[in-house]
């Protein structure tokens, strides 16, 4: 069934809210001053329950089902991090309360900070980034503001096709200049080609590792002491941390800076796109270039300081996403240790399905994958059928696609990232359906072309979508 | 581990199929140089009855309203939060999906969303909305690079009316790309004094705040016609609290090309600032240099209405550097929430809530003035508006801490030169007693 | 998609709740007594999310629609009772706490009695039936012990054709034979029926007010003064309080005893079942023989009070579904006297209804309805559609069918109760639906017969499963 | 009024269809002597924000858990509620449903409840159980009269260790009967003395309930063997803390005829005693006179697998009078948040919580008998257990409130040969810490 926009509905003069007691006068307004207000429908409160109630029903969420969409770490949200966030302590907490009335939060920031800190063996810890790619927008500010601070401002950023998309929007936004790296043969960096484009002009470079192809860059040491060699930075993408919690402390690797995307590896939920949260992991050398207010810790008392100097200044008006940080603290505190487990399991996973599902669609990188694998869409092509038919198709067997046609490098990229939290037997099952449609790609082609058939609108036209823009109603 | 669901068992047989030996032979391809040698020094985890305890307890040491009368907004206002709202967040469906990538099955945060940009539209008076920034400073910052890539111009203007911390946030942004940020000072009314704006140059764009900082309305009907003096010039007008403009005249009817702000007052928590909900609009003609992700309206190959992520070309995963902004999520559940509440709210109830927040500021501002204590500034104000107090004040504003009230915001910080200001507000939460209450106290 | 049985999931030794620390040592146990525990399947967390967020999709709920469910008061649940009744100090609270500690529901107790004495106008009030049913079985407890107090124990009781299906049990639970007393022409009790039956052997009479075909028994003064007349005692089931709050005062029209659904009238939820509530009110004069303990205030303290010696007992451990009470006293705390309203807007709704449709289905008593109005298939069965075809028919539309074949003493029966809940566009909604089945009746009966389609299940076989009964896995 | 939907134009356009005048003439069909002359004389109504603060006020008067440490239980039990379970019940297609008459559109709680009934039988070993009863009360007080159907007997026995408030239940459904209750004495051992048992005459059922109201785990397989000694007799195995089949024999391997108690304590909150869970299951054979709804499995017209409603030749809406009861609900949402409950835990999950409860419960029972404080019997228990105390006790017991701890129930109300004993309950959410405070606390 369909379900009406919002303001097809209604009836004016009906309310759905409960408006306080008037218990003041009216205070007149001068008229040029004031408007109509807007005109939003008047619904009742079940029609606000009834609407968005369908609408939801529409949506697939982790809930519904495995959602191995690559890159992105669809893991189980854990229900309780809801209570926690909502507790009237915290969600009511306005952000400008003195200190003695914000102990709680700060508290809990503060030790997020460290734990995250240890997690990634980078120690000084900013937790204001609103996403991933705020995160890396302050990664490039740290870097220009640290080549400014050591008197040579540079103007380019090395970054590898295996990165993560955002990364050269992120660079340029600082004034850099993307200067793209071949990866090798093995879908890994090669030391040789960023000695080739590294020198005394270029600020640094941007690694995704394991990169967007599921593998550890295993040349990243050799590759950090190039990098380190011409002055310049190593900036980690940490959107794939999920795979190496307790495995590889990231520190140790020669990386300066890294964001991690509390969406993804720590559990926090993805609401349809946000809100995220973008912690940003520096080295010492680099602490005093963070964001501010950075919260200290005085005795027994936690409170904000903002005397950093070299600071890159604010990226959020208050502290971040408090309320995510929140969830992201509960998770942590409920799996403490067991953050190991959780990258095994994820990497366990993500070799299993590349190992099972290899006979059956092509993998252009057969090595151990970390926690996600590519594959393509090299041998349906033979029967006419793409990466997008394959990705619809597996709707009607009720899961979500994987990511389709990124990364860029590889042509038709079928990108599956399982995740920790779904069992031998989901896996199994996804398995199976992919073998079914490979086995359908070669019996009836148009099967797939005309999939999906369950959901509740079929393929949509996106390019009319683009030509004629209806961005309202 | 409830949240992991492999058993030995299930680990055996997959290692077997994957031909590891064990678990940590998954990492082969990882160099022994870049192995973590130490174990992570994490506490043991917590039991979900252990983490409720702590997290409770950390809860108790906040400051929070309702519990706690605060007199404070400032860009973080505490209004009622409709239970349903609450409810209808949790279901997994809105709560757990990513970015609509696969518009088949996303239907419901798509028309969700599409129906924000709609009413956000139809709240500012714009032609076109995202889906939502970050926050309403990155918000404003994104606005304002948005005018140098319409305008091709290289300095812009803010007002020091603006929220402060937004425009740190802005200095933030602006600090690596060699634009220009130039200040507009405040008048004696608590407006902005635009008089210079003639002498300033080729200005990309504009930025005022209404109600700005200080809770005055600007004129900014008035603000519209001197910036478009110069047709190169945009307009952006910024706000913090979009409850007003139920009852102010919107940022369109004013001219504005750009619209943005902070929506946390839309239904959202506060939660100690974040995360709250970066509002964005612009006229028509500026959507293809627009930040941020846009639904769409389009058909399925039935011909059956649906909603879809659009004109994706403007962003980063595609047009890598040359993207309008390297922004590519937005705040979807708040946008959700903030949907819900105005949905709820309805015309008729944004109109006579708005009313009831500045009447019952009005109540407050007249009583204080009353009392011997009044503003600096005579411009008409929203909920909020700053008060002189006398040299001792700060004392009577930590007693009054004791006795669960937050008397106001200090301004010294931000202004040093309103040292003895406070700005005070007062949204529907605060009750003609409680207010009756406040101005017994600071003047005893 | 099918959502297998839980056992059809999991693995053994998987775990989906946190247990606590074991912080003591093993105290052993007697062999013989221990056993192997129940043979559950073990499921993580999110197998445990997933099934049931699977399941309820298949649920249609007040929530997904209009649910005409007539005698039933589909209305809508409003959130804000959920939050009330979640409230750590509800929820958590023992039962048998000291009254000391317990002022909070004991307070809550007495005001919410208070006020639905003031609804019905029967000032002495119980709320400890867990249901309706309940409800009635306290109410014929409370006819025979009055009986037997005043020396006269008697063996009828008088139930007309119109009342609720639970009357007849209900008596025979008491030991008391149900006479059956059938109503007149224009669907209402006749008081020379009554006359011509009631006797000094008959405790009393049951009747459903409005009556169950949406009728008010405007004879009702008279029945009770007959009743009463013969020493009997006047029984009102409350199921239908909807359409009468602030209209009628139950108390003046001769009832002795009336139970509530606190699930219809009061808005608290369903939940595709229960728990319900059925509170009790009854005169002054029956107050003694009310269920112990019962709330009673002592200046500024309430307190449980069990001294009532000619008390009917308990029906409960405790006090009843006190949570179900708490969502009830926040309802009527909400609305106050807007109750009325409530009763006008339910009324105006069925009447709409009604006048709407007659054209399109027979109306067997055609005059002016309360809160529900019953149409039949007579017309549609010239064309072998029936009222289970046009029901079926509805879900393809998005509507939760009416009851049907209820009440008995109309064939084919369509019983359509909107409440008040529902908009006028609702309504028109629901109007255009069942006209359009009305038309398709004759254009196309099988479309009718073939219906639902949409749902997860068609027609399900119910023969089969009451012939061979598996009722577990 | 956000739950009223009508404006004043809906209603005017749809009194004009109707042909009333106005809202009073609707009722028309009332007599005027039977109108209500006065109004309702309730409270203004208040805002969502007026009722959360009364509210918030009324449950700020309550000692509860976990605020309060609670050592009672008594047929109420303060376990671990898992969040999961409280978010998931609060989907509005479960919550806002009603009884699954449609089964089209009611699979989820068809299956919800099916699923419901198969664990209940896996937990008590018992061959079929209904859609579940008000609660343990009255579900003893319906197996009670069941027994009567089934045997056709007149007379019942039931001990005197089962939950007396139970028993008052019973007291009530069988007090217009004419059927007969005798008592079964409580042995020296804190068990049923069963000695008397072959002088009772013809019994339809004998109910014994373990662990009973004094925390001891009644010998059940003994008993059912000495009341299946006449085999027309039913063994009623009733209990009001279902956890303990986590460890103890299920009533089914003891012979029990029908198994019936509280389920409260598997994932429903207490809420001051109710809304529960009444299980109640039989054997096979019994099937037909088994009181309350029964879902079962069956295949749609397409031969798809689906689940209704069934058996209802039993019910009262179609035997009337000669229905098996007069039960005509469930407690549906309490059935489904204990399914939930019973995924969550698993078999392995009840059996080391089961373990849990009572090794902490003995570690208390030990550590009281160390101070001093022994019980009166000597059969094993489950978590709770009896316990003698001194005289005074009752002053230590009322001081220990005001630190927040209820320190048992006293007995004498419900035993007066009890007067200086305490019903002591220990469960996971006790902890050693807790334990060892209140000893340290009775002690000194």
């Amino acid at each position: 069934f369909n379900e009406p926009l919002l303001w097809e509905k209604g009836s004016p003069g009906r309310t759905g809210i409960s408006l306080p007691r008037r218990d003041v006068d009216e205070a007149p307004l001068d008229k040029a001053l004031t408007g109509d207000g807007p005109d939003f429908p008047d619904l009742s409160e079940l029609d606000v329950v009834r609407h968005f109630t369908k609408l939801s029903q529409w949506n697939f969420g982790v809930d519904s089902g495995m959602y191995p969409l690559g890159s992105c770490t669809m893991k189980y949200n854990p229900k309780t991090n809801e209570r926690q966030a909502s507790l009237p302590g915290f969600a009511g907490a306005h952000p400008l309360l003195p200190e003695r009335l914000s102990q709680g939060l700060l508290a809990l920031m503060h030790d997020l900070a460290a734990y995250l800190g240890e997690i990634t063996g980078l120690p000084a810890v900013t937790l204001q980034p609103s996403a991933g790619s705020q995160g890396e927008l302050t990664g490039m500010l740290i870097f220009s503001a640290y080549h400014k601070h050591t008197g040579k401002p540079r103007s380019k950023v090395l970054i590898p096709d295996t990165a993560h998309g955002t990364n050269p929007a992120s660079a340029a936004l600082c004034g850099f200049k993307p200067v793209a790296v071949k990866s090798g043969p093995d879908g890994i960096l090669v030391p040789e080609a960023v000695a080739a484009l590294m020198d005394d002009d270029t600020a640094g470079i941007m690694i995704t590792n394991p990169n967007t192809l599921g593998l550890f860059e295993s040349n990243i040491r050799q590759v950090a002491d190039i990098v380190h060699g011409k002055g310049g930075l190593v900036y980690g993408d940490g959107a794939n941390m999920n795979a190496i919690m307790g495995v590889v402390n990231v520190g140790d690797l020669g990386v300066d800076v890294l964001h991690l995307n509390l969406h993804k590896t720590f559990s926090t939920p993805h609401g349809g796109g946000g809100p995220g949260a973008g912690p940003v992991c520096v080295t010492p050398a680099l602490a005093p270039f963070l964001p501010v207010p950075r919260v200290v810790k005085d005795g027994e008392v936690f409170r904000l300081d903002e005397n950093y100097p070299l600071s890159v200044g604010k990226l959020h008006a208050f502290y971040g996403n408090v309320g995510i940080l929140i969830r992201a603290y509960s998770y942590i505190l409920s799996l403490g240790k067991c953050l190991k487990q959780v990258s095994q399991y994820a990497v366990l996973n993500a070799n299993y399905i590349k190992q099972r599902l290899k006979g059956d669609y092509h993998l252009p990188f057969d090595r151990p994958c970390m926690h996600e694998c590519v594959f393509t869409d090299k041998f349906q092509q033979e029967h006419h059928v793409a990466t997008l038919d394959i990705a619809k198709r597996l709707m009607d067997h009720g899961f979500h696609p994987p990511t389709i046609y990124f990364p860029l490098v590889v042509s038709g990229a079928i990108m599956i990232e399982p995740t920790e939290s779904e069992s031998k037997e989901t896996l199994d099952q996804f398995i199976d359906a992919m073998q079914q449609i490979a086995r359908e790609a070669k019996a009836c082609p148009d099967c797939l072309h005309e999939s999906p058939q369950f959901p509740k609108v079929r393929r949509l036209d996106e390019t009319l979508a683009a030509r004629s823009p209806c961005l309202k109603g | 581990m409830r949240y992991l669901p492999h058993t030995p068992e299930d680990i055996r047989a997959m290692l077997q199929v994957v031909g590891a030996a064990d678990l940590d032979a998954l990492f082969a391809s990882i160099p022994d140089d870049c192995r973590r040698k130490e174990a992570l020094n994490l506490p043991e985890p917590l039991t979900e009855w252990e983490l409720n305890g702590h997290m409770d307890n950390l809860a108790a040491g906040m400051g929070a309203s309702p519990g706690t009368k605060v007199f404070m907004g400032a860009g973080s206002y505490h209004h009622h939060i409709p239970e349903v709202t609450r409810q209808l967040l949790l279901r997994g469906e809105y709560f757990t999906a990513y970015t609509p990538y696969q518009p088949e099955i996303s239907q419901g945060t798509l028309q969700t969303i599409y129906e924000y940009q709609s009413l956000v539209c139809r709240l500012l008076g714009m032609d076109v909305a995202n889906a939502s920034m970050y926050d309403g400073a990155s918000g404003l910052a994104e606005a304002l690079l948005m005018t140098i890539r319409v305008s091709r111009r290289k300095t812009v203007a803010v007002s020091r009316a603006v929220h402060p911390l937004y425009r740190r946030v802005v200095e933030t942004y602006f600090a690596p790309t060699g634009f220009e940020v130039v200040e507009l000072p405040v008048g004696q009314d608590g407006r902005t004094d635009l008089s210079g704006l003639k002498d300033l140059g080729e200005l990309a764009g504009v930025a005022l705040q209404s109600p700005n900082f200080f809770g005055c309305i600007e004129d900014m009907a008035a603000a519209g016609k001197m910036i478009h003096a110069d047709p190169k010039t945009l307009f952006v007008a910024a706000f913090s609290e979009p409850l007003a403009f139920g009852m102010l005249k919107s940022p369109g009817e004013c001219g504005a090309d750009i619209a943005c702000g902070e929506g946390q007052s839309l239904g959202i928590p506060q939660s100690f600032g974040g995360p709250g909900l970066g509002m964005f609009a612009s006229r028509q003609s500026y959507v293809r240099s627009m930040p941020g992700r846009l639904i769409g309206k389009t058909v399925d190959r039935d011909g059956k209405t649906g909603f879809v992520l659009t004109l994706a070309t403007r962003e980063q995963h595609i047009r890598r550097e040359k993207a309008t902004s390297n922004i590519c999520s937005n705040q979807g559940l708040c946008a959700t929430a903030s949907t819900m509440y105005m949905a709820a709210l309805g015309g008729t109830g944004i109109r006579q809530l708005a009313r009831l927040n500045r009447d019952r500021a009005e109540y407050l501002k007249a009583s204080l003035a009353k009392a011997g204590f009044s503003s600096p500034f005579s411009a008409p104000t929203f909920n909020e508006f700053v008060v002189r107090f006398p040299d001792k004040f700060e004392e009577t504003w930590k007693a009054l801490l004791e006795k669960k009230m937050v008397a106001g915001l200090h301004l010294e910080p931000y202004y040093p030169e309103l040292s003895d200001c406070w700005l005070m507000c007062v949204t529907e939460t605060i009750d003609r007693d409680d207010m009756d209450t406040l101005v017994k106290e600071v003047t005893r």
